[in-house]
C-alpha cells in the first residue's frame, strides 16, 4: 500500500524521475566511455583497458573518475581565476539538463499530474516547445568554452576557444533548420509529440537529407571527429582544456560524453521513430529508445576511428556553402509536403 | 662528366683552380678564397655542369696549415659530384657567404660558423644554430677539448693488447 | 592585410630562419600579430623540434625552426672514437633508420681502407637496409595520418612495426638500435628461420598495406587536407639540399641506390616512385609506394642471397685507415646521408662529417610554411620527414 | 504553482520570481556597465539576457523565454565575445573608462524613461493571466497574421544587414 501511495503522489514521482535522469547523466557517459575505450582498441587491433576492475577493464573510467577528483585542481597564475574555475561548470550545466527532456517511452494511458510534474511517462519533463528547449540549452555551452579558453591565458585555448565559437555558431543554424522541419512534419515542437508522430513511419525517411544534417552537425557541435579542431591534440594541444586538471578537466570530459548520449537521444526522438520499435515490437519502447541511442553512440565513436579531421575553414564552408542550403530546401520542401497532403 | 672531366672544366672555365685530386672517384678542386663565391656560381649555372643540389658544406681543422672549407655538389641532372676546397689561415678564418648562391648553404654555413668558428661574411643571419646561445668556443676546433677527456684519456684509446702492464 | 607574393622558385628574401618582411597595407587597420612557439614539446614535432611561428589570425606569417635541442656532437665525438666505435654511436642519430646510419660509415670505412666486403654480406646488409627503410616509412605513415587526426593508422603501423622490429631482432639482438653492420662486414650470420619469416611478413605487410589506402589515401576529408598543401617545387628542394622521398614527390626521382649503385642495388629490380605536385599528399603517397618497393627488393634478396662467409678471410687487427678522405654517399630512409670522413692514418678519424638529410629537410620548412593556415602546419610538418636526432646529430 | 496563490493573494509566487530574476537582470546591467574588463563585461549581459529570459518563462511565454536564450545567448553574445577575443581581450584590470559618463547616463536614462513610459501607456493596465501557458501555435498565429507587415519589415532589415555584411566581409 505505501507503495501505491508514493506513486500516487505526482511529486514523488516527479522526484524520482529527477533522481533517474541524474542517474542516467552520470552513467550514460561512463557506458559510452568504456565502449569508446573498448571499441576503438579491437578496431585498431590492440586490446584496451584490461586491467581495472579486473574482468577486461570495465572499472576503467571509474578508476579515473576517482583520479580526477583526487588530482590538484590548478589554477594556472595568469588565468582570470573566477571565470577559469565557473568554466566547466557552465559547459557542463546545459548538458545534464537535456537529460530531463528525453522521451524514453509513450505517455502512459491514464495521467493526472499536476502542471509542473511532468505528466506521466518516461522523461523527466515534457515541455511544449522540448525541442527548442534542447536546442536553445545546449548552445550556451559555447560561452563556457569561450570563457573557458579566454580565462586560461595560454594561446593554445584561446585558439582552441575561439575555432569551437567558430564552429559552433557555423552549425547551430543546420541543426536548427534540420530540427524545424522534423517540427513541422510531426506538426508540434513537443519530444513526446514528436515520437507519438512516428507511430506509422519514422521520420528519417522522409527527412533523409534533414538527418544527415542533423548528424554532421551534432558531431560538429560536440567537437568530435571528423570535426575536432577545437581540441586537435595535434595543433594546440587540447584546446581550451589544455590548462585544466583534476575535477573541473573530468568535467568537461564528462560534459563530451554526455553530450555525445544526448544528441544521440534528440537524434533518435526526432528522426529514428523514438520509442517505435520494428520486427520486434513487443519490446518495451524505452528498450528500442536505449538501443537506438546507443547504435548512434558507437556510430560517432567509429567515425573517430575512421577519419582524420578537416581544417576549420573547410568546415565552415560545408556549413555555410552545403549544410544550410540543403536544410533550407528540405525545410521548404517539407512545407509543400504538409500544405500538398 | 667524369671526375677528370670536371676537375679539367673548372680549370679551364674560371682559371681559379688552384689544383685538383681524384681520389676514391671523388674529385676535389682547391679554389682560391676570392673566387669562392664565383666559382660556386660559375657551377650552378654553367650548363656543362649543372650542379644543382648543395650536398653539404663543412669544414676540416688542418691544425697549422689553417682551415679547409668543403663544399660538396652534385648535379641531379648530370649525375655527377664535386667538391671545392679552398684554405683559410689559421686566425680570423673568414669567407664570403653562399647563402644567396643556395638557400640550402644558409644552415651549414651556420653550422660551420659555431663549430669552426670560420666568418661567413655577409651572411644574412649568421646566429648560433645547434648550440646554445651562451656557448663560448669553437667545438670542431682541435685545439677545443672534451672537457671530460682533458681531465681523463680515453680508456678505449688503447687496445688491450697495447696497454702495458 | 597583405603577405608578400611567394617566390615560386630559386631564392627568399632573407633565407631559412630569416623572418620575411610582412607588408601591412597601409590604409586598413594593422591586426596585432601573436608569436606562437610550437615545441620543443609539442606533439607533432617528433621530438624536440621547436617552430617559432608568427601568426596572423591562423596563418602563419614567418615560421623559424628553432634545433639544438638534441644536439649530441657526433662529429667531435667521432674524433675521439675509434671506427667500431663510430658504428654504435651513427646508428642513434636517425633512430628510426639505424641500419642505415651504420652502413654509411661501414662503407666509407671501408672504401678508405680498400676492403670489400663479402657477396653474402652486402646482399644481407641490403635486405636489412630495406627492412630498416619499410621500419622507418611505417612510422611516418602511421604518425602522419595521427597529426591528422586519423589515430587507427598509427596503431596499425606499429602493429607491423612490431613485426619488423621481431624480425631485426632475431638477427641483430637490438629492437632499434642494431649495431650489426661491421667494417668489413656483418656481426653474425641471419639465424635460423629468419628468412622464412621475412618472406612471411612481406607478404603480410603488402597484404596489410591496403589498409592503409583505404583510411588514409582514399580517404576524401585525408585527400582535401593534403592535395594541394605546402607544394614544393623540385627546383627550390633541390637548391636546399633535399634529398630522399620529399625530392621525389616534387618530382626528381634522384635516388643514390639508382644512380650510383652501392652494395648489390644494380642486381635488383626497382623504382623509385616520383610525385606530380610536391604537395603533402604526394609526399605522403610517395612515402607508401616507397615501402612497396622496398618490399619487392626484399623480395629479390630472399631469391638471390648467395651462401658465403659474411666477413672477409683476413682483416686487420686494428683499423687504421690510411691517410686520404672520402665522402660516401646513402640513399637512407630519409634521403642521402653521407659522411665525409677524413683519415690521417690514425685509429680514430681526422675529421667524421654526418650530412644527414633531416637536417636539410628541416632548413627548408620555412619556405613551405610561409602562408599556410595554423592546421595545414601540421599537415606540412608531418609530410616534412625528419627526425630530430638526425637533424641536431 | 498552487492555483490559489495566482488567483487571490496579492504576492503571488511568479510575482516572487519576477521579482528576484529582475533584480538580477537589473544588478548584472550595472555590472556591465561598471566591469572594467570587457569579457567580464559580456558574461554579465549573459546573466542580464538569461535572467531576462527566465522571467519570461516565469509568465508562460515558454516561446518566447527559450527563443531568447537561443538567439542572444547563443548567438549573439557568443558572436561578441568571439569578437572580442579575436581583437584585443587582454586578461587582467584594463582600462576601459573613457570621459562620457555624464552624457552616457543621461543618454540611457532617457531611453529608460522612453521605455517605461510607452510600455506603461501600453500595458499598464493589462494582467497576465497565468493559468493559460501561451502556446506555441499563438505565437506563430499572431506572428503571421496581426503583425505580419512589421515581421516582414523586419525580414527585410535582416537581409539589408546580410547583404551587407557580405559586402563588408568581400572587400579583403
Amino acid at each position: 500500500m505505501i507503495f501505491y501511495h508514493f506513486f500516487s503522489n505526482p511529486w514523488a514521482v516527479f522526484a524520482l524521475k529527477l533522481a533517474a535522469v541524474f542517474i542516467f547523466f552520470l552513467t550514460a557517459p561512463l557506458v559510452l566511455g568504456y565502449v569508446e575505450h573498448k571499441g576503438l582498441a579491437h578496431m585498431q587491433s590492440r586490446l584496451g583497458p584490461m586491467e581495472a576492475g579486473r574482468f577486461h577493464g570495465w572499472a576503467q573510467l571509474i578508476a579515473d573518475g576517482v583520479k580526477f577528483i583526487q588530482k590538484e585542481d590548478i589554477v594556472p597564475d595568469a588565468a582570470d581565476r573566477r571565470i577559469f574555475m565557473l568554466a566547466p561548470m557552465i559547459v557542463i550545466i546545459p548538458v545534464s539538463l537535456v537529460f530531463l527532456v528525453i522521451p524514453f517511452g509513450p505517455a502512459a494511458v491514464s495521467c493526472h499530474a499536476p502542471a509542473g510534474t511532468g505528466g506521466c511517462g518516461f522523461w523527466g519533463e515534457n515541455f511544449d516547445v522540448g525541442i527548442f528547449f534542447v536546442l536553445a540549452i545546449s548552445a550556451i555551452s559555447v560561452i563556457g568554452m569561450l570563457m573557458a579558453g579566454w580565462a586560461s591565458a595560454n594561446k593554445f585555448s584561446l585558439i582552441g576557444a575561439i575555432r569551437g565559437a567558430a564552429q559552433l555558431i557555423a552549425y547551430e543554424l543546420p541543426l536548427v533548420l534540420a530540427a524545424s522541419a522534423v517540427a513541422m512534419q510531426a506538426g508540434t515542437l513537443s519530444l513526446v509529440g514528436i515520437g507519438d508522430a512516428q507511430k506509422a513511419y519514422w521520420f528519417v525517411f522522409p527527412q533523409i537529407a534533414g538527418f544527415i544534417i542533423f548528424v554532421i552537425a551534432s558531431l560538429a557541435e560536440l567537437s568530435r571527429p571528423p570535426f575536432d579542431m577545437p581540441i586537435a591534440d595535434s595543433e594546440i594541444i587540447f584546446g581550451h582544456m589544455t590548462e585544466y586538471t583534476g575535477i573541473r578537466f573530468g568535467l568537461f570530459l564528462l560534459s563530451e560524453y554526455a553530450g555525445i548520449v544526448s544528441l544521440s537521444a534528440i537524434a533518435v526522438v526526432l528522426y529514428l521513430g523514438a520509442w517505435h520499435g520494428f520486427i520486434v515490437p513487443w519490446i518495451p519502447g524505452p528498450i528500442w529508445t536505449l538501443a537506438k541511442i546507443g547504435a548512434l553512440s558507437f556510430l560517432v565513436i567509429w567515425l573517430r576511428a575512421t577519419y582524420p579531421r578537416l581544417r576549420e575553414d573547410q568546415l565552415q564552408k560545408m556549413a555555410w556553402k552545403y549544410l544550410i542550403p540543403i536544410a533550407l530546401v528540405n525545410i521548404l520542401l517539407t512545407m509543400i509536403f504538409k500544405v500538398v497532403f | 662528366m667524369t671526375p677528370d672531366e670536371i676537375a679539367a672544366h673548372l680549370t679551364e672555365a674560371t682559371g681559379a683552380a688552384e689544383r685538383s685530386d681524384v681520389a676514391h672517384g671523388e674529385v676535389s678542386v682547391w679554389v682560391p678564397n676570392d673566387k669562392w663565391v664565383e666559382v660556386a656560381t660559375h657551377l650552378r649555372d654553367c650548363g656543362r655542369c649543372h650542379f644543382d643540389l648543395p650536398t653539404f658544406l663543412t669544414a676540416v681543422d688542418l691544425e697549422e696549415q689553417g682551415f679547409e672549407v668543403v663544399l660538396h655538389m652534385y648535379s641531379v641532372r648530370r649525375q655527377h659530384h664535386v667538391n671545392v676546397k679552398t684554405q683559410l689561415a689559421r686566425d680570423e678564418p673568414r669567407l664570403p657567404t653562399l647563402s644567396g648562391v643556395w638557400n640550402g648553404l644558409n644552415w651549414c654555413e651556420r653550422e660551420t660558423w659555431e663549430l669552426f668558428g670560420i666568418d661567413f661574411t655577409g651572411h644574412p643571419n649568421q646566429v648560433k644554430l645547434l648550440l646554445p646561445v651562451e656557448f663560448e668556443g669553437f667545438p670542431l676546433r682541435k685545439d677545443f677539448l672534451l672537457m671530460t677527456r682533458e681531465a681523463k684519456e680515453w680508456p678505449g684509446l688503447k687496445e688491450p693488447a697495447e696497454v702495458e702492464h | 592585410m597583405a603577405v608578400t607574393e611567394l617566390p615560386t622558385a630559386g631564392m627568399l628574401p632573407g633565407g631559412p630562419g630569416e623572418g620575411v618582411q610582412v607588408v601591412i597595407a597601409g590604409e586598413e587597420l594593422p591586426t596585432q600579430e601573436m608569436t606562437l612557439s610550437i615545441g620543443p614539446q609539442h606533439p607533432s614535432t617528433h621530438g624536440v623540434l621547436r617552430v617559432v611561428l608568427t601568426l596572423d589570425g591562423e596563418r602563419i606569417d614567418t615560421a623559424t625552426p628553432v634545433i639544438g635541442y638534441m644536439h649530441r656532437a657526433f662529429d667531435k665525438l667521432s674524433e675521439a672514437r675509434d671506427y667500431r666505435q663510430i658504428i654504435a654511436l651513427s646508428n642513434r642519430h636517425d633512430w628510426l633508420s639505424a641500419f642505415g646510419n651504420e652502413l654509411g660509415v661501414a662503407l666509407a670505412t671501408e672504401r678508405l681502407m680498400g676492403i670489400e666486403a663479402p657477396e653474402r654480406a652486402q646482399w644481407i646488409r641490403m635486405l636489412m637496409a630495406e627492412w630498416n627503410r619499410v621500419l622507418n616509412h611505417l612510422m611516418f605513415l602511421g604518425s602522419f595520418g595521427l597529426e591528422l587526426g586519423a589515430m587507427t593508422p598509427m596503431f596499425y603501423a606499429f602493429r607491423e612495426r612490431e613485426d619488423i622490429q621481431t624480425l631485426m631482432e632475431m638477427a641483430t639482438g637490438a629492437r632499434m638500435h642494431f649495431t650489426y653492420c661491421r667494417v668489413g662486414g656483418l656481426k653474425e650470420d641471419l639465424p635460423k628461420g629468419f628468412l622464412q619469416y621475412s618472406e612471411v611478413l612481406v607478404k603480410r605487410i603488402r597484404h596489410r598495406l591496403l589498409d592503409y589506402e583505404g583510411l588514409l589515401l582514399g580517404n576524401e576529408i585525408f585527400k582535401k587536407r593534403t592535395v594541394g598543401i605546402g607544394v614544393l617545387p623540385g627546383e627550390v628542394a633541390k637548391s636546399y639540399g633535399v634529398t630522399g622521398p620529399i625530392l621525389h614527390a616534387s618530382g626528381v626521382a634522384e635516388d643514390s641506390r639508382k644512380t650510383e649503385p652501392y652494395l648489390k642495388y644494380s642486381e635488383v629490380d626497382f623504382e623509385v616512385p616520383v610525385g606530380e605536385h610536391g604537395d603533402s599528399f604526394d609526399r605522403f603517397n610517395v612515402l607508401y609506394h616507397r615501402i612497396e618497393q622496398s618490399l619487392r627488393i626484399i623480395e629479390q634478396v630472399h631469391a638471390k642471397l648467395p651462401a658465403g662467409p659474411i666477413m672477409p678471410g683476413k682483416m686487420p687487427k686494428y683499423l687504421k685507415p690510411p691517410e686520404g678522405w672520402t665522402y660516401v654517399r646513402t640513399e637512407n630512409s630519409l634521403g642521402e646521408t653521407g659522411y665525409y670522413l677524413v683519415s690521417r692514418g690514425d685509429t680514430k678519424p681526422w675529421r667524421l662529417k654526418m650530412r644527414t638529410p633531416s637536417f636539410h629537410n628541416v632548413s627548408m620548412i620555412p619556405y613551405l610554411l610561409k602562408g599556410v593556415l595554423l592546421p595545414d602546419l601540421i599537415a606540412v610538418l608531418g609530410s616534412v620527414f625528419f627526425v630530430v636526432g638526425d637533424v641536431d646529430r | 504553482m498552487d492555483p490559489e496563490a495566482t488567483e487571490g493573494a496579492v504576492v503571488s509566487w511568479p510575482a516572487v520570481f519576477v521579482a528576484i530574476f529582475g533584480a538580477v537582470a537589473a544588478l548584472s546591467a550595472v555590472a556591465v556597465v561598471l566591469s572594467r574588463n570587457v569579457v567580464h563585461a559580456a558574461l554579465y549581459l549573459v546573466v542580464v539576457l538569461g535572467a531576462a529570459g527566465a522571467i519570461f518563462l516565469v509568465l508562460g511565454a515558454e516561446f518566447v523565454g527559450w527563443t531568447q536564450i537561443l538567439i542572444y545567448v547563443g548567438a549573439i553574445v557568443v558572436l561578441l565575445l568571439f569578437g572580442l577575443m579575436l581583437t584585443a581581450a587582454p586578461i587582467g584590470t584594463h582600462a576601459l573608462d573613457n570621459q562620457q559618463r555624464g552624457v552616457a547616463f543621461m543618454t540611457s536614462a532617457a531611453v529608460f524613461g522612453v521605455f517605461t513610459f510607452i510600455i506603461w501607456r501600453s500595458f499598464g493596465s493589462q494582467r497576465i493571466h497565468l493559468n493559460q501557458v501561451v502556446r506555441t501555435s499563438d505565437v506563430g498565429r499572431s506572428l503571421f497574421s496581426g503583425y505580419i507587415l512589421p515581421f516582414e519589415v523586419v525580414s527585410v532589415l535582416l537581409l539589408a544587414a546580410l547583404v551587407g555584411a557580405i559586402v563588408l566581409a568581400k572587400k579583403d
